[in-house]
C-alpha cells in the first residue's frame, strides 16, 4: 500500500548515499494519516506550510501530500491542488447523484462569465476597461454577483482621475473553477487558436442562460 | 437568442435584443464572414453593421445612441478606408481599422476564456468540497486582556463614583491656634540671631492651603502680640513684603525709655 | 470488506427464501462511493432517509452507511452516528496533534477591573477598604476570579478585630501590566483628585458635588 514519495523534482539517490529526507514508513504512514485527517476536516485548501508543522521530523509537506493524492485517486473523494494547496473533492462522477439532494447554486449568466474571465485575464482591472473590453456597460447586478460569489475583490485603486477601483480575482476564485494558481489559465494566445471554429458557441456550456 | 442568430447568419438583422451591445454585433459579423478575425474585410464588415441597423430601424425606431455613434463612427471609418491612398489621414484609419479588429480579437479571446471557465468542473456544481468542516481549534482563555490604560481607568472610574456617591461631609479641620502659635513663637525666635521670615515659625507639615494660611494668621498675631509685650520687633519694608521677625534686643530698650 | 445488511428491525430469512434486497456487489460498491461523497459534502449529518433517493435501486440507505462506517475503521477519518445521522470526523488519536490552540484573551469585567486597581493603589488593604474606597460591595466571586488569574494575593492579616486578611499584587500583575514595580504605577494623584488632600479649598476641587 505504502508508496515511496514520487517526486520527478527529486530523483532520490537509487541506495547507499545519503537522501535528505527518506523517512521511515512508519512515520511517513503516520504523517499520511495526519496530512489526510487535516486536509479533510479543512473547509479551505490546506497549504503545505500549514501542514508541515504537524508532520513528524523527516516528512516533507509537499512529498506527503502528493503520496496521498496518488493514494486517494479512485476514491469517492479525491485529494486535488487546488488555490495554492489540497483540498479533498467528490469525484465528478458523482455530481449527477449527489446533486438530486445537495443543492446546487444558479450558474452565473454569460455577462458574468465573461466578465469574470476578463477580470482573471487583466486584472487588477477597473470597471471601465471592462466595460472598454466588452463594448456594454456592466451591470451593479452583474458586479454584486461575482462579489457574492467572493470570485472577485477590489485591489486598491487606480491613480487617475477620480480613482477608480480595481478589480482583481480571489483565492475562491481558483478554488471554484479547480485552477492551483492563476498560471493554470489558458495562455491568450491559446484562447484562441481555430479561427473558423472558434469557441464553437459563446454561452455554450451554459445551457441554464 | 445569439444562438438562433449564429445558426441563421442571414436572420442577424431581425433584432439587436440578443446583442450586448455594438462590439458584440461587430464580433457575430465578423464571425460569419468565417475568416481569421485578423484578416477581416473591415468595410464589408461596415456595410453589414449598417445594414443591420438599418433593418432593426425598420422595426422599432428607438435605437440606443451606442448602436448609432459606433454606425457614425464606422460610416466615417470607411469613407476613409475608400478614400484615394494620397489622401493624408489614411494611416490613422489603417491605424483605427486595426484598433477595431484588436478589440474584436480580444473579446473573442475573453469569450473563449469565459467558455474555457464554464467548461471547467466547478465547485459546488460538479465537484463539492467538505460541507461542514471541523474546527481543529481549542480556545485558551486563560489570557486576560487588560493593559495598564485599562487599569487606570477602572481606578480613576471606581473613585469617581464612589466619591460622587459619598454624601459631603466637611473634613474637620486641623487648626493652629494663637495659644500654640505663642507657645511655638517664644520656644523658636531665643535661637535667632537676626531678622527671619515669619513663616519660618509656621508648624511643619502643613499641605493644605487653608491650614497653612489659618496658622499664618495664628502666627501673625501671635507676634504681634509679643511684639506688644516687647518680647520681639517686627518689620515689613513694604506693603506685602514679607513680615520680618527678631528677637527684641537690649539696647534698643533704652531708647524706648 | 462488505456486510450483509444487519437490521435488527427486519430480521431477514438466514438463507434461500428472497431477501427482499441482497443488491449486487457492484450496485452496492457504488452505493457505498455515493455515501461516502455525499456525507462528505453535506453540511450537516446525512440521515439514511437523505441519503436512500441517490442510491442505486436495491440498496438499504442504513446498511449501506453501517458498511462505509465498517470499512473507514482505521482511517484517519472515521464514520460516526451522530445526532441526526452520519458524518465524518477525525480519528481521537490524530486529533491531539491537529488541534491548533487559539488564544482568547479574557476581559475583566468592570468590578475585577476596579478591584484590581485599588489593591494595586491600597495594598495591602482589607476587602472592607476596597468597599469603602470603591463605594460599592465586593462580591466573593470577583475577587476569587482575581485570586485565581494569580493577579493578587492574600499578604498578613489586618491587626483589628476579625483579623481580616490584608490582599495585594503579585509579581504576576506587574508582569500583565508591563511594570517594572508597582511604583511604576503613576501617582494616585494625578488619576483622580482626592477629597483627603487638596480638595481643602471649600468650593474648589469638587465641582460636581
Amino acid at each position: 500500500m505504502q508508496r515511496p514519495p514520487e517526486d520527478a523534482t527529486d530523483p532520490f539517490p537509487p541506495a547507499g548515499g545519503a537522501p535528505p529526507a527518506e523517512p521511515d514508513p512508519a512515520a511517513f504512514e503516520q504523517a499520511l494519516r495526519l496530512a489526510e485527517a487535516l486536509v479533510f476536516a479543512s473547509d479551505r485548501p490546506v497549504t503545505p506550510a500549514r501542514l508541515q508543522p504537524v508532520l513528524p521530523p523527516g516528512c516533507e509537506a509537499r512529498t506527503v501530500l502528493e503520496a496521498l493524492a496518488a493514494r486517494c485517486a479512485g476514491r469517492p473523494v479525491a485529494l486535488v491542488e487546488v488555490a495554492g494547496g489540497f483540498a479533498f473533492r467528490t469525484a465528478p462522477d458523482l455530481a449527477p447523484a449527489l446533486t438530486r439532494v445537495v443543492e446546487v447554486p444558479r450558474r452565473l449568466p454569460r455577462a458574468a462569465m465573461e466578465t469574470l474571465a476578463i477580470i482573471a485575464y487583466h486584472q487588477p482591472v477597473t470597471r471601465a476597461e471592462i466595460e472598454e473590453i466588452r463594448g456594454a456597460s456592466l451591470s451593479q447586478q452583474t458586479l454584486e454577483a461575482l462579489l457574492e460569489m467572493g470570485l472577485i475583490a477590489p485591489r486598491g485603486r487606480k491613480e487617475v482621475p477620480g480613482r477608480p477601483t480595481l478589480w482583481a480575482t480571489t483565492p475562491r476564485f481558483l478554488e471554484q473553477f479547480g485552477l492551483r494558481a492563476l498560471s493554470d489559465l489558458p495562455r491568450r494566445e491559446e484562447l484562441v487558436s481555430e479561427p473558423t471554429l472558434p469557441l464553437a458557441a459563446p454561452g455554450s456550456g451554459q445551457p441554464t442562460a | 437568442m445569439s444562438e438562433a442568430a449564429r445558426t441563421a447568419p442571414p436572420a442577424l438583422h431581425l433584432t439587436l435584443e440578443g446583442f450586448e451591445g455594438p462590439l458584440d454585433l461587430l464580433l457575430e459579423l465578423a464571425r460569419a464572414q468565417k475568416v481569421d478575425l485578423q484578416a477581416i474585410s473591415i468595410v464589408s464588415l461596415v456595410d453589414q453593421y449598417l445594414a443591420v441597423l438599418e433593418q432593426a430601424r425598420a422595426v422599432r425606431l428607438e435605437i440606443a445612441a451606442d448602436w448609432l455613434v459606433m454606425a457614425a463612427w464606422l460610416a466615417w471609418l470607411k469613407s476613409r478606408l475608400l478614400l484615394p491612398e494620397e489622401a493624408a489621414p489614411d494611416e490613422d484609419a489603417e491605424a483605427l481599422a486595426g484598433a477595431l479588429t484588436d478589440r474584436l480579437v480580444e473579446l473573442e479571446r475573453m469569450r473563449a476564456a469565459a467558455a474555457w471557465l464554464a467548461g471547467r468542473l466547478q465547485l459546488g456544481y460538479e465537484v463539492f468540497a467538505r460541507g461542514a468542516a471541523e474546527s481543529l481549534t481549542v480556545q485558551d482563555r486563560s489570557g486576560i486582556a487588560a493593559d495598564l490604560p485599562a487599569l487606570l481607568q477602572a481606578y480613576a472610574a471606581a473613585r469617581r463614583r464612589a466619591l460622587a456617591r459619598r454624601p459631603y461631609t466637611p473634613k474637620p479641620r486641623r487648626l493652629w491656634t494663637v495659644q500654640e502659635a505663642l507657645a511655638r513663637l517664644s520656644r523658636m525666635v531665643g535661637g535667632l540671631p537676626d531678622w527671619s521670615v515669619l513663616q519660618r515659625f509656621l508648624p511643619e507639615g502643613l499641605a493644605d492651603p487653608v491650614e497653612r494660611r489659618a496658622a499664618l494668621a495664628s502666627t501673625l498675631i501671635a507676634a504681634l502680640e509679643t511684639a506688644r509685650g516687647g518680647g520681639v520687633e517686627l518689620r515689613q519694608d513694604r506693603p506685602f513684603g514679607p513680615i520680618l521677625i527678631r528677637r527684641r534686643l537690649e539696647k534698643p530698650d533704652a531708647k524706648a525709655a
